[in-house]
């Protein structure tokens, strides 16, 4: 027992992070990052792996915090405390897996109607009363005023506007009558608003999507410290490397799939 | 012309991809350094019901949030949890998304370094496990937390920590924080917020910071803090500079050249439309 | 339960301050009208206090309220105020679960974090104090039973509307299934066939992607209806159709629908099975795939309807570069921006799934669509009588219309 | 056996169901301790779900490697990412921080590993949407316009070198960009956005209904 004890020691002892490993790390991380923006050039095959090595350590991750703060604190552990009442849910959880196995998945079915009938049960009465009682009320709750005055016509305006959008996009989306007449110019203005709405998604998205870049421009910057030996140097310089050679060796063999 | 404009239209966009790189990582090299003005009134929102709570009211932050969406949230969170502990409020970290557990340990590593070194794990600020299914949390946290939460993500009971004294449900919450880039905050605004009339805010990615136009007009949310802007503003209200201001000075080259791109290719199709 | 003793806290202080105040003794009356009763309408833990207003007696009194739990008896303070605070106007309750009296206070005292909650029900005993600087006044002490209650009638309006929901539901599925139900033709097909129209002219390919969502989300099933009109247009004119694809089973599904299309027009001899064919179980690679065919082979006419994500981008541009009429459809919000600058035309949100109703007349989805348009109609005729109503109470000032307006709407 | 296997799943999904449902209306206690226990129990089986997602990565790369479909090579990689990040995780305990507050190595895998693979993944998106902007965003009707128009003013508005730029053209009006944007966002875009929002939440309604009442099967796989 000791034996192996010694055993799990000096294996665990590899995975001691030194300074070494720090610096090694940023080399691993700048490499993955441009492998990964490689893309951008053309498909190819450090992206795949890149991109395959993506989807293993996201379950992976995943796996070691279902398996460290879930299953050991609400299972394991209440199970060696001699709580059984935990067996219930988890046989209904493990029976989800049998779905993998054509014979038996129906045992599948009793873990998924519990889950289903409990999650439609919760979220019927509560859409009712967030997306519905509440927006209703929400768009006539700028007329409930007490009296209508030069300090509120803005907001009274602006509640106007709003209910009256809200009205026209609804038509938009109204498919029991012909859109002809009045319902059409109603719901050809309702287009407008979703328009508006679209435009300012599409602005925030561009926020959005430029800041994750520099998130990972500036991670790269960081690797390319001296500290780190520049690692993003040299990772990209053997990157465009590689596409020369790749482009020499296909030139001679006479073409090859058209990057775009 | 003609010819030449039809040619400059389709060039290769492996060449806008090259100007967009150079025109965000130059300012990460060297700063514009231009002042972050003009802060949304939802964040300024967020930060004055933080700022008028009574001291050790229990704030809860369910941080939502992987690794995907690092660089608009995390400042966010960062921002948040300075200024409530700089508050004397008591915090409490939640989790419902299992990636988000590295970045809670990150910040667990910065808050007695350089966040808020006077504070003390267990009286002022608690960690939670991760939980798996996010309704059926949300909706035992308005009726018993210790049901779910009966020990924190060391695995200590919770009930006797000073942090949570008094803190039975949601009721005994001052505010709850939701900071995501996936629809968890609209399930904390039906399930939490609405169903046991608990003060909810939000910090959520700029896609869908639009989404939530809706909750804020209702008062279904008190406040929404969107994307590295609003953690730009953040840190401005809290008079302190990190990574989203710098994040937002470096986004300007970009945003430039997005507008001046859309106009130009619009232009060249006019003219080459009508020409 | 440890409690502090609230009387020696008190004693002490009155005998302070009574000499001061001794030179001029003002009696305060106790409170009138004092009742307790259990709270209605809540999981138990609170009871109902009403008294008369102090009136103008009372200006800048406080009211200290005390209970004791007559199965352990002590006396607890439970909750201080204002005097002229909680008159019952302000209980947040709808009209029709409570109605306020004039001149009458009401509280909802919980008694839960002093006396705990049993599932049961408890006898406590209620008692209001009033107190002004130094002088103060009780009320006799009134017994009240407090449970648990079986109803919380003030979701009565969500019970409605709910139940409202679940007949017109039950209602249009049994309609669908004997006599059909009116959906309006939806602009975007006819799109389709000027798209389809135009390649054939061309005499080049069409491309048709039903997204990355799998076979058991609605904007795929709604693809796969919609793939099928266009699948029979395709056989009609003898043009191309390639049909890539990211989930195996949407592909089977997909290749029966076209298989199908290709029989009803007569043309089995022009269908073939490679139509359909499996790309990549990648967003990225799937996205990247698609996009050099489309490079390659500058179809006429690119259809994206389904479920898409970020892929959503990568698809659109190559199609308009190449000069392709594109016609996109999806539910994701945030993909609509892109689809609508760079494709012809796009089918919104439910409009793809009114599109894919219209086409299968399938009742299960027409009834859904139905049930959504009466909810539809049902907010917009609540906004604008509401809306109407509202304003018209406003400028009469009439608050009992606006009180009523605000609260059939209001979620509690 | 069809009892068993259909019957019995489906009157799980309405008892259960029509419960919960109940239980937002009626406050008793006894409502709230079986909510209550639901939660605990729930709670413990979507921790299970996981697995589902786990296996059906496994299973579908492990057949591309048994089956040698093209690129069944990249497939290893799954695995190898898997256990790059898991191996580490049981050295540690699970700990990405030590209790000296050192970086285990499961912490070295999460910051240089996971954060780059996930963080570039969508940052790629960027690039995308600067080459739509300019190759594929077309100005050709009214409502394009005034999506550009929005669109426009958001992107200018949100970073200061865009506010300085607007101040410097447009400050004479008195208008602020941010004010402008402020306006957008809370009255345009809620009356979209709402109008967006009644249909999805009573579809999402009648699906619920539709489970509950067992007339939506799929979840529950073929007879």
């Amino acid at each position: 027992m000791e034996f192996l004890g010694n055993i799990w020691n000096s294996f665990a002892a590899l995975f001691t992070v030194t300074p070494g490993w720090m610096t090694f790390g940023g080399w691993v991380a700048a490499g993955l990052t441009i492998c990964l923006f490689s893309f951008l050039y053309k498909d190819n095959p450090f992206f795949k792996v890149a991109e395959h090595l993506y989807l293993g350590a996201g379950m992976g991750w995943l796996f070691q915090v279902y398996l460290f703060q879930t299953w050991k604190p609400k299972v394991f552990l209440p199970l060696m405390e001699g709580q059984y009442s935990v067996l219930i849910p988890t046989l209904l959880g493990l029976s989800l897996v049998t779905q993998f196995f054509p014979r038996i998945s129906w045992i599948s079915r009793y873990g998924f109607t519990f889950i289903m009938g409990y999650g439609s049960g919760l979220v019927i009465p509560l859409t009712i009363s967030t997306d519905f009682l509440k927006q209703i009320g929400g768009t006539i709750a700028p007329f409930m005023v007490s009296e209508i005055n030069s300090g509120n016509i803005m907001s009274l305006l602006n509640g106007t506007f709003v209910a009256f959008g809200f009205i026209c996009v609804l038509f938009y989306f109204f498919f029991s009558v012909e859109h002809k007449g009045a319902v059409k110019k109603a719901s050809n203005i309702g287009i407008y608003f979703l328009m508006l709405y679209f435009g300012a998604a599409f602005g925030n998205t561009v926020m959005g999507r430029f800041s994750l870049l520099y998130g990972r421009f500036d991670d790269l910057y960081k690797y390319s410290a001296p500290d780190y030996f520049y690692a993003t140097h040299v990772v990209l310089g053997l990157l465009v490397a590689y596409f020369i050679l790749d482009k020499l060796v296909l030139s001679r063999r006479g073409g090859g799939q058209e990057a775009h | 012309m003609k010819n030449a404009l039809e040619k400059f239209l389709k060039i290769d966009r492996r060449l806008i991809f090259l100007a967009l790189t150079v025109l965000l990582f130059a300012p990460i090299v060297r700063p514009l350094g231009l002042p972050n003005k003009n802060l949304g009134k939802d964040v300024v929102n967020v930060y004055n019901y933080i700022e008028n709570l009574p001291e050790r009211s229990f704030v809860m932050l369910s941080l939502d949030y992987d690794p995907a969406t690092r660089p608009e949230l995390h400042p966010q969170a960062v921002a948040l949890i300075k200024h409530a502990l700089r508050r004397n409020l008591r915090v409490g970290i939640f989790t419902l998304n299992a990636g988000a557990t590295g970045m809670i340990e990150d910040i667990a590593a910065r808050i007695p370094s350089d966040i808020a070194p006077d504070k003390v794990y267990g009286r002022d600020y608690v960690i939670m496990p991760f939980q798996p299914n996010p309704v059926a949390v949300m909706t035992q946290l308005g009726i018993n937390i210790y049901e779910i939460y009966d020990k924190d993500r060391n695995g200590n009971p919770t009930k006797d920590m000073e942090v949570m004294k008094g803190v039975k449900s949601v009721k005994d919450m001052g505010l709850g924080i939701c900071i995501t880039g996936t629809a968890m905050l609209d399930y904390y605004v039906a399930y939490v917020a609405d169903k046991y009339k608990f003060p909810m805010a939000g910090g959520v990615t700029a896609v869908s910071q639009p989404g939530y136009g809706p909750y804020l007009q209702t008062g279904q949310l008190k406040g929404l803090i969107g994307g590295m802007k609003g953690a730009a503003d953040y840190e401005t209200l809290i008079k302190d500079l990190e990574k989203g201001t710098s994040g937002i000075d470096a986004l300007s080259l970009a945003h430039v050249l997005v507008i001046v791109l859309i106009v130009t290719s619009n232009i060249i199709m006019l003219v080459l439309k009508y020409l | 339960m440890k409690r502090p003793p609230i009387i020696p806290l008190i004693l002490p202080f009155l005998f302070l301050t009574s000499p001061s105040s001794a030179a001029k003794p003002s009696p305060l009356p106790p409170l009138t009208g004092f009742t307790a009763a259990d709270m209605p309408g809540d999981a138990g833990g609170a009871a109902l206090l009403r008294w008369d207003s102090p009136g103008e007696a009372a200006e800048g009194a406080a009211i200290e309220v005390y209970a004791s739990d007559t199965a352990k008896p002590g006396w607890v303070k439970i909750a201080e105020f204002p005097a002229s605070a909680h008159p019952e106007k302000d209980m947040d309750l709808p009209f029709w679960a409570w109605r306020a009296a004039p001149g009458r206070h009401a509280l909802a005292a919980d008694t839960s974090s002093a006396f705990g909650r049993p599932d049961g029900s408890q006898e406590i005993e209620f008692k209001l104090r009033l107190v002004k600087g130094a002088v103060s006044s009780e009320t006799d002490p009134v017994k009240a039973v407090i449970n648990g209650n079986w109803f919380n009638a003030s979701r009565l309006n969500n019970l409605v509307l709910m139940l409202t929901i679940v007949v017109v539901f039950f209602w249009t599925v049994s309609h669908a299934k004997r006599k059909g139900l009116f959906i309006r033709r939806i602009a975007g097909l006819d799109a389709i066939d000027e798209a389809i129209g135009r390649a054939t002219e061309m005499g080049r390919p069409i491309y048709y992607s039903t997204g990355i969502g799998s076979m058991s989300m609605v904007p795929t099933i709604a693809s796969t209806s919609i793939l099928g009109e266009v699948a029979r247009k395709v056989a009609q004119y003898d043009t191309s159709l390639k049909v890539p694809h990211f989930d195996p089973i949407v592909m089977t599904v997909c290749k029966e629908v076209v298989k199908q299309s290709y029989l009803e027009m007569e043309r089995p001899d022009s269908y073939r099975d490679d139509t359909n064919f499996f790309v990549s179980q990648d967003q990225f690679s799937f996205a990247a795939s698609v996009d050099a065919m489309i490079h390659r082979e500058k179809p006429a006419a690119c259809f994206f309807i389904g479920h898409f994500m970020a892929e959503s981008l990568l698809l659109a541009e190559v199609g308009a570069t190449t000069g392709a009429i594109q016609i996109a459809g999806t539910e994701q919000e945030s993909q609509l921006p892109f689809f609508f600058t760079s494709c012809d035309y796009t089918l919104i949100g439910e409009e793809l799934y009114a599109a894919g109703a219209y086409l299968s007349k399938e009742p299960m989805l027409m009834s859904t669509l139905k049930v959504q348009d009466f909810g539809k109609a049902f907010v917009m005729l609540a906004v604008v009588t509401g809306s109407v109503l509202l304003a018209a109470g406003a400028v009469f000032s009439w608050e009992p219309l606006m009180r009523i307006v605000g609260q059939l709407f209001k979620a509690y | 056996m069809i009892f068993i296997k259909k019957h019995i799943p489906l009157f799980i999904c309405f008892f259960v169901g029509v419960l919960t449902l109940g239980s937002y209306y009626v406050p008793n206690a006894r409502s709230e301790n079986y909510l209550e226990m639901m939660n605990k129990w729930e709670n413990i089986v979507a921790g299970f779900a996981f697995l589902l997602g786990l296996m059906s990565l496994f299973y579908s790369h492990f057949h591309k490697i048994s089956r040698k479909a093209p690129g069944w090579g990249y497939s290893l990689f799954v695995y190898v990412g898997f256990l790059l990040v898991v191996v580490p995780a049981i050295v540690s305990n699970g700990q990405p921080m030590s209790l000296t507050n050192e970086m285990t190595s499961l912490g070295w895998i999460y910051r240089f590993v996971f954060t780059s693979l996930s963080g570039t993944m969508f940052a790629v998106l960027a690039f995308y949407i600067v080459s739509t902007a300019y190759r594929a965003f077309r100005i050709k009707s009214p409502q394009a316009f005034v999506l550009f128009a929005a669109a426009f003013i958001v992107i200018l508005g949100r970073v200061p070198l865009g506010q300085m730029m607007w101040d410097g053209l447009l400050g004479w009006t008195g208008y602020q960009v941010t004010d402008v944007i402020e306006w957008l966002m809370s009255v345009p875009v809620v009356a979209g956005r709402r109008g967006i929002m009644i249909g999805i939440a009573i579809g999402g309604i009648v699906t619920a209904l539709k489970i509950i009442f067992g007339i939506e099967r799929q979840y529950m796989g073929k007879d």
